[in-house]
């Protein structure tokens, strides 16, 4: 095994390090290490985004990038999201607009989901359809996806959740 | 007609929010790959890099070497165990690792077992394996000649043919073309294509020495059927052996056959006593499981002059790759391709299909469809389209003049299927209506005049699903019934478990509905457990839209036998006679006098509790359902679609989707089954394809090149339904999981095809991309 | 699918990571947005034994107009160019191009200068800095030297950088007034690469004639290719419809496509035709506002 | 995936130079970028290796190559060059075909056709690139080929060898750009 190194990161609030090969994705990181096992991993290529997370605020695809370049980093993960039990918007309106089927790419459809409405508090259908194109679904047909998140949107303006 | 429950109690046709839902929300699933057990391992296949060639050595002994290797099993060490071969479900084998030779890339050749992922990758690099290269065959038309390679040295026939299958009545079929008035054809290829479900196939095996126990943790449509496999093919004790289908990414029929990773971490796990994990990586997906489709299909349809179709004459090469892995009902080596004849009437028809071997990874499995019908419901969309052209007949009027009447339901059909309960024409009509059909055919004719092209496609399909009466159906000889066990609990609520298994479908939710439906006990207060073989009923799995035909039946009479006692109970508390006793969703009352009642929940608790004499205790029943028939949903869809002249591209304008699967359970689930499906079938007809080139390699491997829609490329659906029962189902429910994936690739083409019809263009295979589009134009001189 | 093993360096300064570069020579490779070079390894095709990760070196994120300059600095990430204000108000070209490369995920990490500095034909930056007659900035032990675009793509994969220099930065000479372009893509999917696509920038004259003109186009030959003969044609003539269709003949002549997975090789002319068309359409629309 | 390019092209030597060139593959291998004949195993094979190198990544092929036929008079070969790839991930094979014409002005006619053939992972992530680096390393061999015969007779193989391999071909372009195409933009 190559020399292993730290990798110190805050994870939903919580500070996390382990001592890792370069080379551990940071999807293995998330899942194995710090067992957050919400994300997932769907393509191997950089296709799909069933492991995208929040990177200082950034989406990122986790499974093609190192743990190593996110040392120091923030990063919010699908298990992030609940506030003091509180769904956020984004879940429930998953939930309320059937967005999701089979469930496999839901964590990553909701962390770029998260991260369109904070750039984009009132996206058009075309909005949300780009900025969900970095996020596969085999089941809904994204329709419902787009209204579920369009759901978060107006319960977000109403002054629910940040 | 269904008697509609209160929303709380939340029974049928109610569109109740998800049960499931909660914890994939949270990113707290459940899938095989986010099981994690102590002292677990993990295992990595080696894969042929070659389509064909003889396997002369395989050097594993630098790989063992590498710190944190356990163990490397080659072909020929399962082959002393006489595991080097597995059955497939088509009484075909399949090699699990390969001993001999390899006969489509990415075979699996040996298994790296290793304390972590990356430790077992870098070992399976070091595996050294020495091939000599032999002839690739990948054209199945070439199947047959005298000099292809023979692929199968195992079997004790000596050629690549697989099997020849035929119904209807050749002779008779052949006289009415011979007479006919007027004939269209089409040879239409139905690609290879994948049913590619966002999580790969993988699993957990944990042998546990002391108990002797297996447990295999895996991504399983069908649990039981797999326990019963493995006890057959492994010796080992069935009560041994506990298969478990956690969360399930999605299937579509990906995850009904065994694959040889499944057996391979088994093996491993039995021989090092420690749980192994083997998951595959996308390109494993693709090249390796379950393909569908490779129909090379021809279909004639004799008619008479005013269009009355006469006969249906359909042949088919259907390519299986190296193995025949089909996945599908042992009488049925073409699945029910049958069902070719679609939602018309004619007088004779004839259908043959011929599978071969070639040098590709086996299958094929029924992707999203019940075992051929997608192939057999685009074949006959296709070539009705042909005989408009031939007729210059509007496709609407055409279907109109030649569906099946209502009246003539339940009907048997040239092919020998009784179709169960059908309205075509109004469905059709509905959605013509909500398209505005006759308004778009006088745009496109004004849109012609100036040179622009625009398509309008129809496709009024009959599915067959719900496999199936045990007269006919089996898989492995294991008939196709399913089960429902429920329980009540003391204080009225419940759960039950199933022998189908959700992979998104939203079982938790929609059963729970049937049991509220019939007990009126909330669907909240309902948990369905499915998945665990070692607690659930045995059944088949869910696969071919049949958890609603079957188990869901099953839950239906499961749960009739639970009132049937509980009105024994009711009448012994409210000391009447159980004659005197009417029921309403959720209570028992006294006729003419509804204020003497017992509601379920009481009537649970008495069961427990205040049990009358001569009354077993408890509250529960058991189902095994065998559906006297299968059941036939239909629907039309249209598809409106504009053509860029100067790039090919082709853009879905709008797309109107009308289905009848009889009566629904939960219309919001329903829906989203049919966006799903359209998806799917848009991504076949215009971007799909794992192909091969002339050397075996794959193309489309990956997700780079197997192209899966966006939310930008997927359009915005219509959906709308007609309501026609099921008049054998317990409940009138049909099952739609695949109606739109089936149904929906015939109207695409169509669309395209009818927006190019006046240059003389009658069919273009798909998947459609703008480079074949803008060929056709290019050599019709509509572009320069 | 999991990367080899390798050795991870993480220089703080420009100084420190050439440094590195020149101490493991062809052995390390710089790691920037890592969205090429990650899945590579993956797929174990790259196997380098040394990672010099470059995101840590402070200042090379920035998109500013100095010195008669549009300055992209090289860790500048796609997402940041498609969100800049200024590149909205004065750059669509630049805009339509970042927005139709790989997904919001990608661009997120995927930086400007990687997409120029892999030398890969398919991408999509090439053609729309070869349109805006652009300079790259190298820096080596040695200093900075000044590229040309038009000298920067030798080969398949191969430019004009050196071992161990870093792209640090991008210029783009300001159009004057009456300059516009646009970047049109046909692409099999959002996220894939270009079956083919073309960029084209003009700017017109008072009376509407064209002063200069760059066209770019994609993946249609071993190297981004510049269409010379349609710039040369359009020099001093109208963009009407006649011209247009003109030049889009020559950008066509000029693409040498293959044959793939996306389209027969004369597909890909046809596109390239078609393409260009609507970009210096567009072009000449957005130079006239 | 199989793909042949063809190519005539002159050389300013005269045939019965270019012949004893031709006809030997160890010095036919020269003119490979990165390719090297490793040991002689009879008259007719030989051992050898390709190695391409480009930005990170590398592709190692080691096998034989063999002349398939020989006909002096006629000036015509054909060389049949196999090689596996050392990780046991495909191979790749190039049957080249070479006749040569004497022509009036005392140069030398090269008419030679190469069917290269793929397999594996480069075959099905990288046909995007294929046709192009076939391309690219044929230039370069053409170019080599005609270079190499118009150094001084005497000079030893060693040497051409090491200046094939200093233009770097890019038989690792393959692989690099296989594994573009399985991926992405670039950052």
């Amino acid at each position: 095994m190559a020399k292993t190194q730290l990798v110190r990161v805050k994870v939903n609030g919580r500070d996390r390090q382990a001592e890792v090969e370069p080379r551990l994705l940071l999807i293995h990181f998330i899942r194995e290490v710090l067992q957050l096992t919400g994300s997932h991993i769907g393509c191997d290529t950089s296709h799909c985004g069933a492991c995208t997370v929040l990177l200082n605020g950034k989406t990122v695809k986790s499974c093609t990038m190192f743990a190593v370049q996110a040392d120091g980093g923030e990063i919010l993960t699908v298990e992030g999201l609940i506030k003091d039990g509180q769904l956020h918007p984004l879940q429930e309106g998953f939930k309320e607009e059937h967005g999701l089927q089979c469930g496999f790419c839901t964590p990553g459809m909701l962390m770029s989901s998260y991260a369109l409405l904070h750039n984009n508090p009132k996206p058009t259908e075309e909005d949300i359809r780009w900025g969900i194109s970095g996020n596969l679904c085999r089941c809904t047909g994204y329709q419902n996806i787009v209204r579920a998140v369009q759901y978060a949107a107006d319960k977000m303006a109403q002054g629910g959740a940040k | 007609m269904i008697h509609k429950t209160s929303l709380e109690i939340g029974g049928m046709g109610h569109p109740i929010k998800r049960k499931e839902d909660l914890r994939f929300i949270q990113g707290k699933g459940n899938y095989v790959d986010d099981v994690h057990l102590p002292g677990m391992v993990y295992g990595q296949l080696v894969r042929s890099p070659y389509a064909h060639a003889r396997l002369k050595s395989v050097n594993t002994e630098k790989a063992k070497k590498l710190p944190g290797v356990l163990a490397i099993i080659t072909g020929e060490d399962l082959a002393k165990a006489n595991l080097a071969w597995m059955p497939t479900l088509s009484y075909d084998k399949q090699m699990v690792l390969a001993t001999g030779k390899v006969l489509f890339q990415s075979q699996e050749v040996a298994f790296v077992v290793a304390e972590d992922r990356y430790t077992a990758a870098d070992a399976a690099e070091l595996v050294e394996v020495e091939y000599e290269e032999l002839p690739v065959l990948v054209d199945p038309k070439k199947a047959m000649d005298p000099d292809a390679p023979l692929l199968r040295e195992d079997r004790e026939q000596k050629d690549n043919h697989i099997f020849h299958w035929e119904v209807g009545d050749r002779q008779a079929t052949e006289q009415v073309f011979q007479k006919a008035a007027v004939k269209a054809s089409v040879h239409a290829f139905f690609p290879r294509c994948h049913p590619a479900p966002l999580e790969t196939c993988g699993c957990v095996a944990d042998f546990n020495r002391a108990t002797g126990k297996l447990t295999v943790y895996m991504t399983s449509q069908a649990p039981h059927a797999h326990r019963t496999v493995f006890a057959l093919v492994g010796g080992i004790p069935e009560q041994n052996i506990r298969v478990i289908s956690p969360d399930i990414g999605g299937g579509f029929g990906n995850k009904v056959p065994v694959y040889p990773g499944y057996v391979c971490a088994i093996v491993a796990s039995l021989t090092l006593g420690v749980p192994v994990k083997w998951i595959e990586t996308r390109s494993e997906n693709l090249q390796s499981t379950g393909f569908a489709r490779d129909y090379h299909m021809t279909a004639e349809i004799a008619a008479d002059r005013d269009g009355k179709m006469q006969a249906l004459r359909v042949k088919t090469l259907a390519d299986h790759g190296a193995f025949n892995a089909a996945a599908q009902p042992t009488k049925f080596p073409a699945g029910l391709f049958s069902i070719c004849t679609g939602s018309y009437e004619y007088s004779q028809a004839f259908c043959e299909v011929d599978g071969v071997y070639t040098n590709k990874a086996p299958g094929g499995i029924a992707y999203r469809c019940s075992f051929r019908v997608t192939e057999a419901a685009y074949l006959i969309e296709r070539v009705v389209d042909v005989l408009a052209l031939e007729l210059k007949m509007d496709p609407a009027e055409l279907r109109r003049k030649n569906f099946i009447p209502e009246s003539k339901f339940p009907y048997k059909s040239s092919l020998g299927w009784t179709y169960d309960s059908g309205n075509y024409e109004g469905a059709m009509k509905l959605a013509l209506d909500k398209i505005g059909y006759a308004e778009l055919r006088k745009e496109q004719a004004e849109k012609r005049k100036k040179g622009q092209l625009m398509g309008i496609g129809i496709s009024s399909f009959t599915e067959i699903v719900g496999a199936g009466p045990a007269h006919t159906f089996d898989i492995l000889g294991i008939k196709m019934f399913d089960s429902c066990e429920i329980r009540i609990h003391p204080t009225g609520k419940a759960i039950a478990r199933m022998g189908t298994k959700s992979q998104g479908q939203g079982h938790e939710t929609t059963y729970a509905q049937i049991v509220a439906q019939e007990l009126g006990i909330p669907a909240a207060d309902v948990a369905i457990e499915e998945g665990d073989t070692d607690t659930a009923p045995y059944g088949l799995g869910t696969y071919a839209s049949r958890s609603t035909p079957t188990s869901g039946a099953a839950t239906a009479i499961a749960a009739r036998k639970i009132r049937e006692k509980a009105k024994k109970i009711a009448a012994y508390l409210l000391e009447c006679s159980e004659n005197d006793l009417e029921w309403e969703p959720g209570k028992f009352f006294v006729k003419g006098a509804p204020s003497k009642s017992k509601t379920i929940q009481e009537i649970a608790f008495a069961a427990y509790t205040n049990i009358p004499p001569g009354l077993e205790a408890g509250l529960e029943a058991v189902d095994y359902y065998d559906p006297p028939n299968l059941t036939f949903p239909f629907g039309t869809y249209v598809c409106v679609v504009d053509i860029d002249k100067g790039t090919g591209e082709v853009k879905v304008r709008r797309f109107v989707a009308v289905d009848d699967c009889g009566n629904i359970i939960n219309p919001m689930i329903v829906e989203g089954q049919i966006h799903g499906g359209l998806t799917e079938g848009m991504a076949i007809a215009f971007m799909q394809q794992i192909d091969y080139d002339e050397s075996g390699n794959v193309q489309g491997g990956s997700f780079q090149d197997y192209l899966i829609p966006t939310a930008v490329e997927t359009p915005h659906w219509e959906t709308d339904k007609t309501c026609t029962p099921s008049q054998h189902h317990p409940f009138g429910a049909k099952g739609v999981g695949e109606s739109p994936n089936v149904g929906s690739p015939a109207a695409f083409v169509n669309a395209v095809v009818d927006g190019l019809s006046h240059l003389g263009v009658k069919h273009i295979d798909m998947p459609i991309a703008p480079w074949k589009v803008w060929n056709i134009l290019k050599e019709k001189g509509v572009t320069s | 699918m999991i990367p080899p093993a390798f050795e991870y360096l993480r220089p703080a300064t420009i100084p420190e990571a050439i440094a590195l570069l020149q101490q493991h020579g062809e052995d390390a490779k710089i790691l920037s947005g890592g969205q090429s070079l990650i899945p590579m390894m993956k797929l174990r095709i790259a196997r380098p034994a040394y990672l010099v990760d470059i995101n840590r070196i402070a200042g090379l994120s920035y998109v500013k107009e100095e010195g008669g300059f549009l300055k992209i600095g090289g860790l500048t990430r796609e997402a940041e160019l498609e969100a800049s204000p200024l590149v909205h108000a004065k750059y669509p070209i630049l805009v339509d191009t970042a927005h139709v490369i790989a997904d919001p995920q990608v661009r997120n990490l995927a930086t400007v200068a990687g997409n120029l500095a892999h030398g890969d034909p398919a991408n999509d930056h090439p053609a729309t800095m070869l349109a805006l007659g652009a300079q790259v900035v190298a820096t080596g032990a040695g200093g900075e030297r000044i590229i040309s675009i038009e000298e920067f793509f030798l080969s398949l994969f191969n430019t004009a950088l050196q071992q161990g220099e870093i792209l640090t930065e991008i210029r783009i000479p300001i159009p004057p007034a009456r300059s516009g372009g646009a970047y049109f893509k046909l692409e099999r999917k959002v996220g894939d690469f270009a079956t083919a696509a073309v960029a084209a920038q003009v700017t017109l004259d008072d009376k509407g004639a064209v002063q200069r003109s760059g066209i770019g186009l994609t993946n249609v030959g071993a190297t981004p290719i510049k269409a010379k003969k349609a710039e040369d044609f359009l020099r001093g003539k109208k963009l009407d419809a006649t011209n247009i269709a003109q030049a889009a003949q020559f950008a066509a002549d000029e693409a040498q496509p293959s044959s793939d997975l996306r389209g027969p090789a004369e597909y890909k002319k046809g596109l390239v035709k078609e393409l260009t068309k609507r970009a210096l359409s567009r072009g000449a629309e957005r130079a006239a506002n | 995936m199989a793909l042949k390019i063809e190519k005539t092209f002159a050389v300013q030597e005269p045939v019965e130079k270019v012949w004893e060139f031709l006809s030997d593959p160890r010095k036919v291998a020269t003119c490979v970028p990165g390719a090297q004949i490793t040991e002689q195993l009879d008259e007719k094979t030989y051992k050898g290796a390709i190695k391409g190198k480009v930005g990170p990544s590398v592709t190692d092929y080691t096998g034989d190559v063999q002349i398939v036929r020989l006909d002096p008079e006629n000036h015509e070969i054909e060389i049949l060059g196999k090689g596996q790839d050392v990780r046991g991930r495909g191979s790749a094979s190039m049957k080249l075909t070479g006749k040569l014409r004497a022509l009036p002005d005392g140069s030398t006619e090269v008419t030679s056709v190469s069917e290269i053939g793929v397999v594996g992972i480069l075959a099905q992530m990288g046909s995007r690139v294929i046709t192009e680096v076939s391309n690219i390393m044929f230039g370069q061999f053409t170019k080599n080929f005609q270079a190499l015969l118009q150094q001084p007779a005497e000079a030893p193989a060693g040497q051409a060898a090491a200046s094939a391999e200093v233009a770097p071909i890019k038989a690792t372009s393959v692989a690099w750009q296989a594994a573009k195409g399985v991926f992405r933009k670039k950052s």
